[in-house]
């Protein structure tokens, strides 16, 4: 392959969506025939007797895996994922159960760990989703989805079980959120700087 | 659920300025205000070798990124942390020209050098990992959700099957439908059925007459032998309750 | 290609993170020999002249981008800017790779520094990852995660090199030693970088 249809395979394989011939054109600095000719040859080159073909889908064009491996990639796809979640992601998705609408800010001082990376994850699996900011920080507030609720089988929040010795109103949150903080939890260490 | 309340580090307006140096000090080696352990130190009640200053910093400037302090304030804090780091140093490592460095010096030192000693395996391995990193820095990896790759093409269809499909109709026979013949309970038939059985014997058992009939020719053929009976043709008889009916002709 | 070597491809293609071998067998149903003749297979298709290439890393296969087309990929992807890693960074790392799963407390105790900012940094870039609680102080532990593997081109940890290998030798030691103790007493040295 020439090396510029080596440029068009790499970024038809990273991207996560589509590419339109002008975009590839930009990133290449090519365009034209030349450009043409390159998308030919990735074309040729994951063929027929290949697993992955080149598409043009609505918004350009995309690398995908050919009909004939669906099967093997259902298989891929079903398989229990490692979708469990990670302790850190469970402690996370506690707090904003429990406590949410929350910042990530007040997390990362209940969890006294950066729940930056985490929150994140949790988002892009829809279990956590933004909620409006924060009045006075206005710093994002994060709330669990329906689909948290589903994966733990839960018809609504309220269905939480009780956390010994807090009954789960308004302020009992806040109180929850004090003792969480003044017992320097979770991280064993100097409580954070409440 | 209750709206989350105001960040609790905020110097909270103009009503109550906190004093850095009075901030409390949490450590193994003393609990209390700032500037008493500065004190403490300075008139050597507290052993600074033996005073964690990264402790001492995380407890005076917080580890978050948060401010506690505006600017000016922690600049200041940052100076005055800088100076007793400057301090515990230089009684570490004795002044240039010092003769006799005491002995709480020497350990002091002692046990950086091990520690130095015991990191220094590390730091190399740092070393090694840096170079590998050129290995790792020119490749990228795909890093799209399996969910969310681009769904493969069903299937291709083949118009010769469609081809096929509609031949297959097209040449095949129409369907018999003698099985389908459509079974009626009619009960000028169940009459007939029945007076002729009367015509060949005395009696009939009412369950052999109907055989193995379906549950609505044998309700038929009960209504038969009831217009028999009203008729006076014949008459029914059941010795046993649920059991066989008989059925009498009174026409012989 | 052969339908095997086909579907090996799609799922090296598809699957985010390294798939192994017996992953690989379980979802095609095969191994041994006709597994290992479908993985040359997809190699020899991913060939130097490609864009793309079979890389043994972190305990497994995937298809990822030839060092050739770098440029290309980063002008789709821009690198984050703090993509450099510090030398306080890759100290970390390699203690974490080397002793992890290993709490924040424990590597300030190695580095003599509060690890805090380093840890939540390599976190957030996805090279180290939260891997529960330890046991008795409740501290969350950290690990090295795929992402770090990838990075640094490591096939497994257990191809970092022994760390005995790099430890002092009794001179290099004694060195260190004489160099504080004397420390005081030298005219116009440098303190050591302590």
């Amino acid at each position: 392959m020439s090396p510029l249809a080596r440029a068009v395979e790499a970024l038809l394989f990273l991207s996560p969506e589509p590419l339109d011939v002008d975009t590839l054109g930009e990133l290449t600095e090519t365009d034209g025939l030349e450009l043409q000719a390159a998308i030919a040859e990735v074309r040729r080159h994951h063929g027929e007797g290949s697993g992955l073909e080149v598409a043009e889908v609505a918004d350009g064009l995309a690398l995908r895996t050919r009909a004939s491996v669906a099967a093997v990639c259902d298989r891929l796809r079903e398989r229990p994922r490692e979708d469990v979640l990670s302790p850190a992601a469970l402690e996370t998705l506690a707090i904003v159960a429990y406590l949410g609408p929350i910042s990530r800010p007040e997390i990362g001082k209940l969890r006294g760990v950066a729940p930056d990376a985490v929150v994140a994850s949790l988002v892009e699996r829809g279990l956590l989703d933004e909620a409006g900011r924060d009045g006075s920080s206005g710093a994002v507030l994060y709330e669990t989805t329906v689909q948290m609720q589903q994966r733990f089988g839960l018809r609504s929040l309220e269905e939480l079980p009780p956390i010994e010795g807090f009954e789960l109103t308004g302020d009992e949150a806040e109180a929850i959120r004090r003792r969480l903080l003044d017992a320097g939890h979770l991280d064993g260490q100097a409580a954070p700087d409440a | 659920m209750a709206p989350p309340p105001p960040p609790r580090h905020a110097v909270s307006g103009a009503t109550r300025v906190p004093d850095p140096l009075r901030q409390p000090i949490d450590l193994d080696l003393f609990e209390g205000p700032l500037d008493l352990l500065l004190t403490l130190v300075l008139r050597e009640e507290v052993d600074l070798l033996e005073l964690p200053v990264s402790g001492l910093v995380d407890g005076a400037l917080g580890q978050r990124e948060e401010a506690r302090w505006d600017p000016a304030t922690a600049a200041e804090l940052v100076l005055l942390l800088a100076a007793v780091a400057e301090l515990k140093g230089r009684i570490m490592l004795g002044e240039p020209g010092d003769e006799e460095p005491d002995q709480d010096a020497l350990d002091a030192r002692e046990r950086l050098a091990a520690r130095l000693i015991a990191y220094a395996p590390f730091a190399r391995a740092a070393e090694w990992l840096g170079e590998r990193a050129e290995k790792g820095r020119a490749h990228r990896y795909r890093r799209v959700p399996l969910d969310d790759a681009q769904a493969p093409p069903p299937e291709p269809g083949d118009p010769d099957d469609l081809h096929a499909a509609l031949q297959m109709m097209v040449s095949r026979e129409a369907p018999s439908l003698a099985h389908m013949a459509r079974r009626k309970a009619s009960l000028p038939e169940a009459l007939r059925r029945l007076r002729d059985a009367l015509g060949r014997g005395p009696e009939v058992s009412f369950d052999e007459h109907i055989g193995d009939a379906g549950a609505s020719e044998e309700a038929v053929a009960l209504m038969a032998a009831l217009e028999l009976s009203r008729a006076g043709e014949a008459r029914l008889d059941q010795p046993r309750p649920l059991g066989d009916i008989l059925i009498r002709g009174t026409r012989r």
